[in-house]
C-alpha cells in the first residue's frame, strides 16, 4: 500500500482488488488486467497525480495525490475562496460564427453566448453561469485556440 | 490486365484516400496524394506514390478548392481524379472542371451530380417516376409561408437544405413557436456548408429506419443493384453504424426497395456508384430520402456481402470498362456490419474532441477489416472530419457477426482521446440492436449521454491509476538509455529495463 | 447460442493459439492459455481469460508434456482442449490423456490418429480402399534390404519418418551410394523428433504439386470436403504458400480428388477436421500422401474461399453439433492465397534465424487477413517454429487476389530479423506463379537463394544508411526526454522534438 | 554532403541520387523514400557505421565510416596480420546433439564438426578451413548459446 488518495470526479474511491496489472507497451500506457477469471486490455495515460484510465472504451479521470500534495491543494482552495470572475473558453479550437454576448448584458445560466464551428459542427458555448457579461473577447469569423478566452462574466 | 489509367488523384484525405489508393495499387494505377498544410505527415501521404500540396488547413482553401485540386492533377499527370466522400464528391462544378483539363472524373456525370445535388428537385423527380416521397414539400421554404407549409407537413417536422447532406443544414421543430429560430439556424448551417441556404421540410416519421440501396453502373446502360444497408443508428443524423442484409426487412420487401431505387436511377443519366437513401416507417413501407452521387463511408458492408471491389469498380468503369455478369448478378453471401470509429465523446453529445492518438490497436484474425486513416501518435487535424477508422466484420450470419464485432471491439484500444468505442462495446450488447429491432431513434432513446460510470469500474480505474503512478515513480531509467528515446539501436536495452521492473 | 463449452484450455502458442481464442470469443468460452517460461511475456497469454505455466522452455519439457498439459486442463477447469496444430495435435496418447480425465478433445477420435499417424499404415489402407498411393514401399526399410527396397523404387527416391510430418525425418536418396548416410540421418532425426526412427521410401515424384483437401465432419456422419488447397509453394517439404482454388486441377480432377479423399477419410472412424494431401503430378493424376488429423496452419484459404469458420465448427463438433445442410453444401467463392511470414534467411537456405522483431506493420484494408502470433518488439524464442504471421487475401479472381498480395505485402514491414518476405515479394511477381504454372521445385529451381542485391538496390541502401548515420549524430536530444523514454506523458514532447529534426 | 564512406560487402558503393528520405518511426527507423515517381517504406537500423538497410524485405547490411573511423580500421588490420587459431562458434542458440570433430584429428575446409537442433532444424557447423582441431568445446546433449565456441582449429 501507498499514502495516495484516489479520486474520480472529485469522489474518494476505493482501489479494486484481486486484479493484477502487467504493462504491455509503457510508452502508450497500454496494460493487461487480471482478475483470476477474466482478462481486459486498458490504458493508464497521465503524469504526476492526473490520469486517465481507459476501460472498455470509456476514459475516467483519475487523481492519485500524495498526502503533501492534498495538504498543498487545500491551502490552495482556501485562498481561492474570495470567488472573481467567470473565465468562459473555447473547449476546442475553431472558428467562431456567432456571437450572442453582448458587453455589459446580464445573461442566465445555459444561455448560448457565443456559436464555433469546428469539426463540421456547430458548437454553442453557454453560460456555466448566471452573471452580467464583462469583457467579449472574441468576434464573428476569428479562429480560436482551444482554451481561448471567450468570454468573461462577473 | 491493362491498368484502367496510368496515374491517379485522390481528391480527399483520411482513410477514404487510403481506401482509394490500395484499390489503385491493386489495379496498377499509381496514385497522386494531395494534403493540406495540417496533413503534411498523415498516412494518407505516405502511402501514395507521388503527393501534393494544395493549401493552407482550411478545407475551403484546399481540400474543397476546385481550382487548386486540378492544378494538382495537371502538375501530376493524374488521368483521372476519385473525389472520395464529402468535399467536392457530389459537386457537378468540381466534376465539369476535371473533364474540362481532360481529366476523367470517377463518378456520376456532372448534370446528374448536379440534378441530385438539389435534393427538393429529385424528391419531385422520384415523385414522378412513381417513387414514394417522404411526405413533406417539394418547393422550397420561405419564411413568409413556412408556418402555414409546417402546419400542413405537421409536427414534429424536420427542416432540411436542399443542397444538404451528411446532417448539415437540418433541424427538428416540435411546433409552431420553434419555427423562426429553427429556420434561421438551418439556413446559417446550409449556407456556411454549402453556400446554399435554401431549405425545406419533412414530415419526421418516427419510429423509422434508414436502409439504402448501392447502384453501381457502366457506361453502358448495364446497372447492379448489389442489396441494401441499414444504417439506423445515427446521432445528429450521422450514421455510425451499418450493415447488410437489413435484419428488418422481407425478401418482398427488399425487392420493391431495389425496384424504387432502379427507378430514381432511371430520371438521370447514370453510370458509375451511388446509393438511394430511403426510410422505412413502422408497417415496413419504404419513403425515397435522397440519392448520394459518390462512393459511401459505409460501401465495405456491401464489399463484405458480395465480395466486389466496389472502388475498383468505381475506376473500372470510368475508364469504360464494362460490369460483367458476375457484377450484375451478384448473390449477397452472409452478413456484414461496419461500426465507424470517431473521436466524439458518446458521454457528451458525441462531441468531437480534439488531440492526438496515443495508443492504436486495431484487431484482426478471421472476417475482420480495417480501413483506418490514423495511427498511433498521429494527430487529429481539428479542421477535418472526426472519422478515425471503420472496423468491419463479415460471419455467415447475423448472430454470428455481431459475436464476431464483441470480439473485435474487445481486441481495440485507442489512446489520447475519447471515442465513441465505449458506445459501441454497449450498442453490441445492447438487447434491442442484438435483436435486430432498432430505428433511428436508438441512440437518443436508449444511449443519450451513456450510463453512469459503474461503481465497479471506478474502482477498477482507481487501482490502474494507483499502480500507474507508482510505476512512474519507481521505475528509474537506466542512464544508458537517457539520451536515446528515438534511436533504434536503444531499443533492446530499454525493452530490457522495462522487464526489469516489478510486476504485482 | 448456448456456448459449447464453458472453458476451453488451448494446448499451444503463438498465432495458432490466438487464432483458437478468437474462435472461443465468439462462441462465448473462456480460455486458458498455456505458457513455457520462454512464453510468459507473448502475444498469445496476454490474449487469454485465463493463463497456466506449464514448465521451462524446452518443448518437451512444456508444449510437448502430457501430463503438464492435462494438469493445468484440470487446474483451470476446462471442458475441452484444442491442440492446434504441431506439438501434441496429433499424438493419440495425448486425445487419450485428456479424454480419460473427462475433458473434451477437439479433434478426430484418438483411435484414428493412431491409425493414421503411422504413415505406413495408412498407405496400405489408401491402396486398399482404392486411392492411388505414391509408388513405394508399404512396410518400413531396414539396412540390410534398403538397396534393394530403394533399386525397385528407383532414384531419386525418397526416404520418410512412418511417425513424421511436416518434412521431418525426410531425407532425397540420388543413389544407391548415398543410402546408408541418408537412412541413418533419417532415422536419427525421426528418432529425435517422434521418438520412432521407423522409415519408409517413396520415389520422388518430379515434377510434382501438393495440393490437399479440406475435411470437417461431425459425430452424426456427416462428412463434408471444402474444396482443395494448393500448396506446392515449399521449401525443406514445409509450405510457404497457399492458395485455393488450385491452378492446376480441372472440375473433374478436383471431383476426383474430394472423392479420393473421402475414400481416404472411410478407413477410419472420423469427425472434426483433418486433411488429405496428395501430390499430382504432370499429367494431373493425384497420389495420395498423408491424412493429417489435426487443423492446417493453411486453413484460412479455405475459410476465406468458404467464409466458414473452421476452427469454431471444430469446436461445436467436438460438443456434439451437426453439421446442417449450409456447411455440407457450401460453394467456393472467389480465390484466395495464404503467405507465411518465417523469421528465416531466403538468401542462406531458408536458415531460421534468432533474435527480436523490431518494426512490424501488417496490411489491412479490403480483402486482407492477417494472423499473427507477434507484434512490434517481440522477442522471438529460439525453441519453437518461426512462425511469425499469416497473411491472407481474398478477391474475386486468381489475378485480383494476386494483384492484392502484392498490394499486401508492399504493406508489410518487419524489423530486427530477416524473413521471408524478400522471397515473397519476388515470387509474386515470378512469371511462373504468377500464370498458376509452378511444381514443388519452384524454390530450389527458381529461387535458390535469390538474386544477388541490384546495384540501385545497393545505391539506394547507402543512401539510407548515411541519412541514418548523419541523422543519429545530428538529433541532440531536449533535456526533457532524457529521462522518459517509458513515460506516456512524454510522448507529445517527443514527437515534437523529432518534428524538429531537419527533414532532406 | 558528409565524410562518410558506404561500405556493402566490403565493397565502396555511392549513394543513390534523386532520394528524399522522410522519418515515420524513428523508434523502429521506419523511413519513407521517394523519388517523384513512387515511394516505398524501408527500415534503417543500426548503431555508430554499423547500419541494417531493409529494402523490399530484404536486409542489406551497410558501414557508414568516418575518415577518423577508416584510419584507425586501418592500423587494427595491420596489427591482426599475424594469424592465430580459428575459433568456430554458434550462430544461433540451440541443443548439440552429435560432435563428429576429434581432438587433434586434421579436418578439411568443409567437413561437418559439430551438429546443432535449433527451431526443429538440424544444422551442422563445418569447419571454415582445413587445420587441425585444437580444442573441443561441446559435447552432445549440451544447449549453446549464440556465439559460444564450438571447436578452435589451428
Amino acid at each position: 500500500m501507498s499514502d495516495l488518495e484516489l479520486r474520480i470526479a472529485d469522489r474518494p474511491v476505493d482501489l479494486a482488488e484481486g486484479w493484477t496489472l502487467t504493462w504491455l507497451d509503457r510508452e502508450h500506457g497500454v496494460v493487461l488486467l487480471r482478475d483470476g477469471r477474466e482478462s481486459k486490455l486498458a490504458l493508464a495515460e497521465g503524469v504526476g497525480a492526473d490520469w486517465v484510465v481507459t476501460l472498455d472504451g470509456r476514459r475516467i479521470a483519475v487523481t492519485a495525490t500524495t498526502w503533501r500534495e492534498r495538504v498543498l491543494a487545500e491551502a490552495d482552495v482556501a485562498a481561492r475562496t474570495h470567488a472573481g470572475p467567470t473565465e468562459v473558453r473555447a473547449t476546442l479550437p475553431g472558428l467562431v460564427v456567432a456571437v450572442a454576448a453582448v458587453r455589459g448584458a446580464a445573461v442566465g445560466e445555459g444561455e448560448a453566448l457565443v456559436t464555433i464551428e469546428a469539426m463540421k459542427m456547430q458548437n454553442e458555448v453557454r453560460a456555466p453561469r448566471a452573471g452580467r457579461v464583462a469583457t467579449v473577447a472574441v468576434s464573428p469569423g476569428q479562429p480560436v485556440a482551444s482554451g481561448a478566452l471567450l468570454v468573461l462574466l462577473e | 490486365m491493362q491498368p484502367p489509367f496510368r496515374r491517379l488523384l485522390i481528391a480527399n484525405r483520411g482513410e477514404i484516400a487510403l481506401r482509394v489508393m490500395r484499390a489503385c495499387r491493386e489495379l496498377g494505377i499509381e496514385t497522386v496524394a494531395v494534403y493540406s498544410d495540417a496533413d503534411a505527415d498523415s498516412l494518407h501521404v505516405a502511402a501514395a506514390d507521388l503527393a501534393e500540396r494544395i493549401g493552407p488547413a482550411p478545407a475551403a482553401e484546399s481540400y474543397l478548392s476546385v481550382e487548386a485540386l486540378v492544378a494538382a492533377a495537371e502538375r501530376s499527370g493524374a488521368e483521372a481524379i476519385h473525389p472520395g466522400y464529402g468535399f467536392l464528391s457530389e459537386s457537378a462544378a468540381f466534376a465539369r472542371a476535371v473533364e474540362a483539363a481532360g481529366i476523367v472524373f470517377v463518378g456520376p456525370p456532372a448534370e446528374t451530380l448536379a440534378a441530385l445535388g438539389d435534393k427538393l428537385a429529385a424528391r419531385r423527380s422520384a415523385a414522378n417516376a412513381g417513387v414514394p416521397i417522404v411526405p413533406g414539400t417539394t418547393i422550397a421554404l420561405d419564411e413568409g409561408g413556412a408556418a402555414r407549409d409546417l402546419a400542413e407537413v405537421g409536427f414534429p417536422a424536420l427542416l432540411k437544405a436542399a443542397a444538404g447532406g451528411g446532417g448539415r443544414g437540418m433541424r427538428r421543430v416540435e411546433d409552431p413557436e420553434g419555427i423562426p429560430s429553427a429556420l434561421a439556424a438551418a439556413r446559417r448551417e446550409a449556407a456556411a456548408a454549402f453556400g446554399d441556404g435554401t431549405i425545406y421540410v419533412e414530415r419526421l416519421l418516427a419510429p423509422a429506419r434508414h436502409v439504402e440501396v448501392q447502384l453501381l453502373g457502366d457506361r453502358h446502360g448495364n446497372l447492379a443493384a448489389l442489396g441494401e444497408r441499414e444504417c439506423s443508428v445515427q446521432r445528429r443524423h450521422q450514421k455510425l453504424v451499418e450493415e447488410s442484409p437489413s435484419p428488418a426487412l422481407t425478401q418482398a420487401g427488399r425487392e420493391a426497395l431495389a425496384g424504387s431505387a432502379r427507378l430514381v436511377a432511371g430520371t438521370v443519366p447514370f453510370h458509375n456508384a451511388a446509393t438511394v437513401e430511403f426510410l422505412l416507417d413502422a408497417d415496413g413501407r419504404h419513403y425515397f430520402l435522397e440519392m448520394n452521387t459518390r462512393l459511401q463511408v459505409e460501401h465495405g458492408v456491401t464489399e463484405l456481402v458480395t465480395g466486389l471491389d466496389l472502388v475498383a469498380w468505381q475506376i473500372r468503369v470510368a475508364a469504360g470498362e464494362r460490369l460483367p455478369a458476375e457484377v450484375l448478378r451478384v448473390q449477397p453471401r452472409g452478413h456484414a456490419i461496419e461500426v465507424r470509429l470517431y473521436a466524439e465523446d458518446p458521454h457528451d453529445g458525441f462531441r468531437p474532441v480534439a488531440g492526438s492518438i496515443g495508443a492504436w490497436r486495431m484487431p484482426s484474425g478471421p472476417g475482420v477489416r480495417v480501413d483506418a486513416g490514423v495511427t498511433a501518435d498521429s494527430p487529429l487535424p481539428v479542421e477535418y472530419d472526426p472519422l478515425l477508422a471503420k472496423v468491419l466484420v463479415h460471419a455467415d450470419s447475423r448472430p454470428a457477426a455481431i459475436a464476431r464485432l464483441r470480439r473485435a471491439l474487445e481486441e481495440t484500444l485507442i489512446g489520447g482521446v475519447q471515442t465513441d468505442l465505449s458506445f459501441l462495446r454497449w450498442l453490441v450488447h445492447e438487447p434491442g440492436f442484438v435483436a435486430g429491432d432498432y430505428d433511428t431513434d436508438l441512440v437518443a432513446e436508449r444511449w443519450g449521454d451513456g450510463p453512469p460510470v459503474a461503481a465497479d469500474d471506478e474502482r477498477l480505474a482507481a487501482f490502474v491509476a494507483h499502480e500507474a503512478r507508482l510505476a512512474a515513480t519507481a521505475v528509474p531509467q537506466p542512464a544508458s538509455t537517457a539520451a536515446a528515446p528515438d534511436r533504434p539501436w536503444a531499443r533492446a536495452a530499454r525493452r530490457d529495463g522495462l522487464r526489469r521492473a516489478p510486476r504485482r
